[in-house]
């Protein structure tokens, strides 16, 4: 704790110790985004603030990291710090490893199911008017950017796929509305175009 | 393009050559072309590939000109030996199909577009376009690994309390057990108190020599123990010896016994 | 760097201030701690800052972290930012697991260490007829059950494992000789449930 050195120092009980700093300290050690609710259970039993405290506490921290190169980020299942995306430039050469590269076949199965959820693998293979391949279902599975969130009644079962907060996550954005708008032309075939739709 | 107005508009632009006609000429690397080819995701992508190319709105597809080209394509492709999914033929024969339709005099009555043979095919083809959008789209936004990193804060200055998991001593038997079924020429009475305490006395030995450069045999021996504890104790000599885990010393005759750890470099002891 | 505080407030040249923020991304994003060398080579090649740019931006990166529940700290390995430790009463509950099981793999290597001790990790792959991991040895040296207590003399020098006071203490025997025999396994065993007794 460092202090506003004007000769009284108050020494804190430990019990004390602000909302906001504990806040932030479970921010930082936690390895996937946390909700308020997580982080309001984190706390022991007895000390647990308000929903509205820990709600406070991530905002001030929000604007205490508003110049520096890391922030405090909404995303769907919570908040978590990130580098800022502008210094990625100099950051990705940390990593060895290139980011992965995604194929148009699995990104267009993964905007089919993202837009169009829930579906089953025939109703993809459907938009896309070929076959897909079963590899690119199971790269989205174990990414887990989707899973199974029911079966279709009809013959065979087959599973209904939709997308999971963690895909959410991935993409930096907190609900399916961020998703940028799915242009569609209208269906008349009277000659006049594009009237765009929205989904 | 400065090719002959009456060219149709080339099928595919290689290394900058715009491509007319099935490669019989040999300008075009086959291979360069094939990769292009392959990049199709699908009949509906080469279907709006060829439309695009002409700058022609989906809605007013002319089938006709459409379906040559598109049979071109495929054509192509398996000149190629391009692996063709069964879905461009099929799409192929729904162009056929509509085009010949087209042919056929409207019923008056029929003013519908559900009864246009085009209807479908254009639905599916604005579905699909909507998608390679989009899916094109979110290959921009910012990601983890790409554009954005998480922090890694470390935590090992905290204390935390690992709960570790808990065994009984039960089950370490019955997981020995197994190990013995699995193994044919184990039996269970090799498992005696005998024996346990033999192999005891050896870790003990063993134990008792870390770190020393040698002990004098008697040593080994706890007298209190009595006679029994001798015998194991002995036992546990010889077994270490035959398993030359120690070296059992006399340097010239009738002088005193030594034994000493086999590994000369008794420092290691801590890593392996 | 705020160190020599004789009134001269030298204002930074911008360069200097740039560096400074693309050292503190680099120090969140990277997964291990990193030396000033390493933060340098991080920078592409003809933006590299010196060493003393770097060791700076880490001076003043250290002192703007003073007041906050995470600190910059020098470990043998290099630099990494990390939570404070009297944090730990509060962010320990997000580590809290219930308590994994132990895997078969390692109950038998244990057994095969009480019992047929002293062992190389050959010889206990030779009677489980499978490799051991590392891994699992490790977890058995961590956990103090078992202990080097030699070197076979042969080529190698493979460590011989055994099991230690804290392993009699943890099973509450006082000697291995405590220890069950199979034969009284049999005995003890006649009629529950498991999966071990008759053949």
């Amino acid at each position: 704790m460092t202090v506003n050195v004007d000769s009284t120092v108050i020494v804190q009980p430990e019990y004390l110790m602000e909302t906001k700093r504990i806040v932030e300290a479970i921010l930082f050690a936690a390895k996937q985004p946390m909700t308020c609710k997580q982080i309001q259970q984190t706390f022991p039993e007895l000390e647990q603030p308000g929903l509205q405290d820990v709600q406070q506490a991530i905002a001030a921290i929000t604007e205490d990291y508003q110049s520096r190169p890391i922030e405090l980020k909404q995303v769907a299942s919570g908040y978590r710090f990130q580098v800022r995306s502008e210094l990625s430039r100099w950051v990705s050469r940390l990593f060895e490893e290139k980011p992965p590269k995604y194929s148009r076949a699995l990104l267009e199965t993964l905007a089919i199911i993202a837009y169009r959820q829930p579906v089953t693998r025939g109703d993809i293979e459907d938009i896309r008017g070929v076959g897909v391949s079963s590899s690119i279902v199971q790269t989205l599975l174990e990414r887990e950017w989707i899973k199974v969130i029911g079966h279709k009644e009809v013959p065979g079962k087959p599973a209904l796929l939709g997308t999971t907060k963690q895909f959410l996550d991935y993409f930096n954005i907190t609900t399916l509305n961020e998703l940028p708008t799915l242009q569609r032309l209208d269906l008349s075939l009277d000659g006049t175009p594009t009237s765009a739709g929205k989904e | 393009m400065e090719n002959a107005p009456e060219q149709p508009p080339a099928f595919a632009m290689v290394n900058g050559i715009p491509f007319n006609q099935l490669p019989e000429d040999l300008y075009i690397p086959p291979d360069a072309l094939e990769v292009f080819l392959a990049l199709f995701e699908g009949p509906l992508d080469l279907l709006l590939y060829l439309i695009k190319r002409q700058n022609l709105d989906i809605v007013n597809i002319p089938v006709a000109e459409i379906t040559q080209q598109y049979i071109n394509y495929i054509q192509l492709m398996g000149l190629l030996n391009i692996e063709l999914a069964a879905e461009y033929l099929v799409m192929a024969a729904l162009l056929a199909e509509i085009k010949s339709r087209m042919l056929l005099p409207r019923r008056p009555d029929a003013e519908d577009e559900e009864d246009d043979p085009r209807a479908t095919l254009i639905r599916r083809l604005q579905e699909y376009e909507g998608i390679r959008n989009a899916a094109d789209e979110m290959d921009q936004l910012p990601r983890m690994e790409r554009e954005l990193f998480a922090t890694e804060v470390d935590i090992s200055a905290l204390a935390i309390e690992q709960i570790l998991p808990d065994i009984e001593l039960k089950e370490l038997l019955l997981a020995f057990q197994d190990v013995l079924k699995r193994v044919d020429q184990l039996s269970h009475h090799q498992i005696t108190k005998e024996a346990l305490s033999v192999r005891e006395r050896m870790a003990t030995i063993l134990a008792k020599l870390e770190g020393e450069n040698s002990l004098l045999f008697p040593q080994l021996f706890i007298r209190k123990e009595g006679r029994h504890g001798v015998v194991v104790s002995f036992l546990a000599i010889l077994e270490l010896s035959k398993e030359r885990l120690i070296d059992i010393i006399q340097p010239e005759p009738f002088a005193q016994i030594r034994v000493r750890a086999a590994s000369p470099a008794q420092a290691e002891a801590e890593n392996d």
